[in-house]
């Protein structure tokens, strides 16, 4: 019974993936796209990572569905230009690599190392119960540091390619067309949203859950406020730019000043592991949040009339 | 035949799909959508390999996470350069990809 | 208080003071935390060659559970090569950004993040953290590209993008298979676990593809003309001389790790075709290109070719033509780094002073750019690899380890190589030593000459004084 | 009581299925969005009290329930948007203005 559950959810995500590749129209690829996150964070849960089906759902299809949707948006023709001719060569070439890559996990050596084991001999020590959380965020947090750096470089180059618009361009008038039924729903959404997204946070240190999916059910909570008219970024411009770095100096603030106390970088001291992992995570829930807001806030809006 | 074993092909299948297209179109928005299937691709045979005939592995998730995050930040880079191209140029393919 | 991590805190904590304080005197504070910077990998250098390799686990977590950064010969001098040319990069900004406002505001933050993402890349010993690390080097190089926000900038900018991340999803591919068959993503652990079969060989397959994208070698190097061509002069000297080095030197640890017994003879002769190929188109392109910028980025495509040279020499070869290539190839990463760096500097402040981009528009500007057309002379003579310069010692110490194993033909690739360096070089000069010709310039700071001079200098040094670094740079001894 | 649930989640899905028929079956977007929005949040309300009973503990079935009224909420919402923007984008299209509603895709 269960095999026959997993092959449709494998089949499924082969026929959305089809749909999103052999679809003529744009806007039906992205809404497969979409569909193929959905489905991708059911497969997560059957991997018995759900972790990821919560940071799949929330980012993978919510967050880049809701940035490809709002591109397409701003496309004037949807139609598509005649994939190249030449087809032969890549598909052989494509069928090829698949075939090696199915045919290398049967020849697949036995794992000397059983990682695994050795976090969970070294949890008590992380300071959290929830593995994964301990992994992200003790165990190879420089990994998680570089990785804020990554989405603070995407939001800078943003603001980068922002600045040069008009800043008049992109303000819209105050009350211009709030629709009623959205507005009255999202007012009365958003601070469930911001209960979720603290619980999920709150809740990381124990179950599945964390800054990465707090922040992200953040930002969605941010972009329903935008779409529904609440232009809440006008009132504290710079706050918000503070904001997208705060989470990371914080992180890189910690860091540093354990390295004081003659602890190698990135080291938490024993008995307050717990209490910094879960500070690290509050500052960095509200900075992810901000951030995968301004990606979706700079993104340039208005049509500036192209010159050729 | 387990569940991460399968799921693991089925990765490997949505790769060479995602890399038949990214040769093939070349719409930079379609591109960019087979870059984002191609990566959960990755992740499923990530996962998938290093969980089959094993127990559950904290390790592989958590790189994971910080591999869709770093997916998103990269798209959304995409994106932004793409828009801002297409409001100058109106194009939604690179020059030299003209057939 | 450890050296190793400071190379990590100091780019970032410089990063978030640029991005935050806008206010303040950006270049001064900037050039400020580079000496630092300098200052630390230097006494790092020291350290190294006093004490020998040292490994640092971050978080005090052992190995394969936590992050190791690894500080050997090869990284500390490395190290020092990105520290030095970041110092003359950013000194050379802080004049040259005078010219373009709008850029000046976000070039400072995103070049901190590029420091901090190739000092990551170069101590590092995590195979999943390099993925990371070239991921935050390609989204802060191509932020740099893109930041003039004009249609061929954000063009060259999205190819860059584009062929990064397919090489980066390649590369991770084969991360998971390694993981997935030996259980650890440490490299040093790796290199004792790796043996012959189907699944390491495809991995290692797939990683080499992925960073020879990221590298530009021929078939795979459309997006790096238009990349560091159409970029600001600083940008384009840093990328040139050490993005793109640094998926080389990823590439390079990983075959060395995986040795001989992993690596197909064929598979290393067909890495040394490539890169023959690329000496060969890479040069030919700079010659019949018409920009002056184009001209030098496809300089950096065919230079990049010898680099390739590495594998066909060091593997399945004596043990004493593979030190000999190894050295021999890292003395020409570090040269062609300080030359081309000199080089993009020196075209930058040429075609600042003359407002257009042609070579012919550069017509009798020896007359009038001295000082520039000289550190250009000085840089061209190390590329080309004539005797002086650390250029012609590294490809002294490759055609030696060609003799020695008996590969003939590697050394005519060499001597055509150099030909056709030279081939295009000269087509600047005759253009700039035109009697009749007098083009009008604008002033630019003597400050831009001063430091496209300086690092041409260093170049030349490197011939003299190259026992210095390749004594450090002597292989680990493990590896072979 | 296992039997109730088996019946509730029967149910349940069975409203699912009918949801979908109406959703191929309907011919324009209107019909559709009706079928898809009132079985679905039905069905799904089913399922939600089929599997009330197994939950371990009062927190987990209370946020079964809140998953539900926010699906309802949602479903509520989008549908009278998308209702909204396919009437502003053809205002003729609503099936008691003119009798032959010609097919809308």
């Amino acid at each position: 019974m269960q095999f026959a559950f997993d092959s449709m959810l494998g089949l499924g995500l082969l026929a959305c993936a089809a749909g999103v590749f052999w679809s003529r129209d744009l806007f039906r690829s992205v809404v497969m796209f979409i569909a193929f996150g959905l489905l991708l964070a059911l497969t997560w849960v059957r991997l018995e990572a759900p972790d990821l089906a919560l940071a799949e759902a929330a980012i993978g299809a919510g967050l880049t569905g809701v940035l490809l949707l709002d591109a397409i948006g701003h496309l004037r023709q949807h139609n598509e230009h005649s994939p190249r001719n030449h087809w032969l060569l890549p598909l052989l070439c494509c069928i090829a690599l698949a075939l090696l890559l199915i045919l290398s996990f049967n020849a697949r050596p036995e794992a000397s190392i059983s990682l695994p084991q050795l976090v969970a001999e070294s949890l008590p020590e992380s300071g959290v119960e929830h593995p994964i959380t301990a992994v992200l965020l003790n165990f190879r947090s420089y990994d998680t540091l570089l990785e804020i750096a990554v989405l603070l470089v995407a939001a800078v180059v943003a603001m980068a390619l922002n600045d040069g618009l008009a800043a008049a361009a992109r303000t819209s008038t105050e009350q211009s067309n709030r629709d009623p039924v959205l507005a009255g729903f999202t007012s009365r959404l958003a601070p469930v949203i911001l209960l979720v997204a603290i619980y999920v946070l709150w809740a990381g240190s124990y179950m599945p859950g964390g800054a990465f999916q707090g922040g992200a059910i953040l930002a969605a909570g941010l972009v329903l406020l935008k779409l529904a008219d609440f232009h809440i970024e006008r009132y504290a411009e710079s706050l918000l730019r503070l904001g997208l770095a705060f989470g990371f100096l914080v992180f890189l603030a910690v860091a540093t000043s354990v390295m004081i106390g003659g602890r190698p970088f990135l080291t938490y001291p024993e008995a307050f592991a717990g209490q910094f992992i879960l500070f690290i995570e509050a500052v960095l829930t509200f900075s992810i949040g901000l951030i995968l807001f301004s990606l979706f806030n700079q993104s340039p809006g208005q049509e500036v009339p192209h010159d050729n | 035949m387990t569940t991460d074993f399968w799921f693991a092909c089925i990765g490997a299948v949505l790769i060479a799909m995602a890399l038949f297209t990214f040769i093939r179109h070349t719409h930079l928005l379609r591109r960019i959508l087979a870059f984002n299937i191609m990566g959960s691709g990755v992740f499923l045979i990530l996962v998938g390999l290093a969980q089959h005939q094993r127990q559950t592995d904290p390790v592989p998730q958590a790189l994971v996470l910080t591999g869709i995050v770093v997916a998103v930040a990269a798209t959304a880079l995409a994106l932004i350069i793409f828009r801002r191209f297409y409001q100058l140029s109106g194009r939604t393919e690179l020059d030299e990809d003209q057939q | 208080m450890n050296l190793i991590p400071l190379l990590l805190v100091i780019p970032l904590a410089w990063a978030l003071l640029s991005l935050l304080l806008p206010r303040l005197p950006i270049g001064l504070l900037a050039l400020a935390g580079i000496v630092l910077q300098l200052g630390t990998a230097a006494m790092l250098w020291n350290n190294v060659q006093v004490h020998g390799a040292s490994s640092y686990a971050i978080g005090d977590w052992v190995a394969p559970l936590g992050i190791t950064l690894v500080a050997d010969g090869l990284t500390v001098t490395l190290l020092a090569m990105t520290a030095l040319i970041a110092v003359v990069c950013a000194f050379y900004a802080i004049f040259y950004l005078r010219a373009y406002e709008k850029e000046r505001r976000y070039f400072w933050p995103l070049f901190w993040f590029l420091l901090a993402a190739l000092n990551g890349i170069w101590l590092a010993g995590d195979l999943f953290n390099l993925y990371v690390g070239l991921e935050l080097l390609t989204l802060s190089a191509v932020g740099m590209v893109t930041l003039s926000g004009e249609r061929h900038a954000l063009a060259a900018g999205l190819r860059y993008l584009y062929a990064a991340l397919l090489g980066s999803l390649a590369y991770l591919l084969g991360v998971a298979l390694l993981y997935g068959a030996y259980g650890t993503l440490d490299l040093g652990q790796l290199s004792s676990l790796l043996d012959a079969n189907l699944m390491t060989q495809l991995a290692l397959a797939l990683m080499t593809f992925g960073l020879l994208m990221k590298t530009a070698v021929f078939p795979l190097h459309s997006w790096l003309p238009p990349a560091h061509g159409g970029a600001l002069a600083p940008v384009s000297a840093i990328l040139s001389a050490l993005v793109v080095k640094s998926s080389f030197y990823i590439l390079a640890r990983l075959w060395m790790d995986a040795g001989d017994a992993l690596m197909p003879v064929s598979a290393a002769q067909l890495l040394g075709t490539l890169g023959a190929l690329a000496i060969i188109w890479g040069g030919w392109q700079a010659f019949r290109q018409s920009e002056i910028k184009m001209l030098v980025a496809y300089s950096t495509v065919a230079q990049l070719g010898y680099l390739m040279l590495l594998f066909p020499l060091a593997i399945g070869q004596s043990q004493q033509s593979a030190v000999l290539a190894w050295q021999g190839t890292m003395l020409h990463l570090l040269s062609h780094g300080f030359a081309k760096a000199a080089m993009f500097l020196a075209v930058g402040t040429l075609v600042l002073a003359v407002g257009k981009k042609r070579v012919v528009d550069m017509a009798g500007i020896s007359a009038k750019m001295p000082l520039a057309l000289f550190a250009f002379g000085l840089a061209s003579i190390s590329i080309m690899g004539l005797p002086p310069s650390g250029g012609f010692n590294a490809k002294w110490l490759l055609m030696q380890s060609a003799i020695q194993s008996g590969q003939w033909h590697w050394v005519a690739v060499l001597l055509v190589g150099s030909l056709i360096t030279a081939s295009y070089v000269f087509r600047v000069f005759s253009v700039s030593f035109q009697k009749d010709a007098d083009p009008q310039i604008r002033s630019t700071h003597p400050a831009l000459d001063l430091s496209a001079l300086l690092l041409a200098a260093i170049a030349i040094a490197l011939g003299f004084a190259a026992a210095i670094p390749v004594e450090l740079l002597t292989l680990p001894e493990d590896m072979l | 009581m296992i039997y109730l649930q088996y019946l509730l989640v029967g149910a349940g899905c069975l409203f699912f299925i009918v949801g979908t028929l109406g959703l191929l079956r309907f011919p324009d977007t209107f019909t559709r969005i009706h079928a898809i929005t009132k079985a679905d949040n039905l069905g799904l309300g089913l399922l939600m009290l089929g599997l009330l009973p197994s939950t371990e503990s009062l927190p987990q079935a209370l946020k079964l329930i809140l998953i539900w009224l926010l699906v309802l909420a949602a479903s509520a919402t989008a549908s009278y948007l998308i209702a909204h923007y396919v009437k502003a984008q053809s205002p003729d299209a609503l099936p008691h203005a003119d009798t032959t509603s010609e097919e809308q895709d």
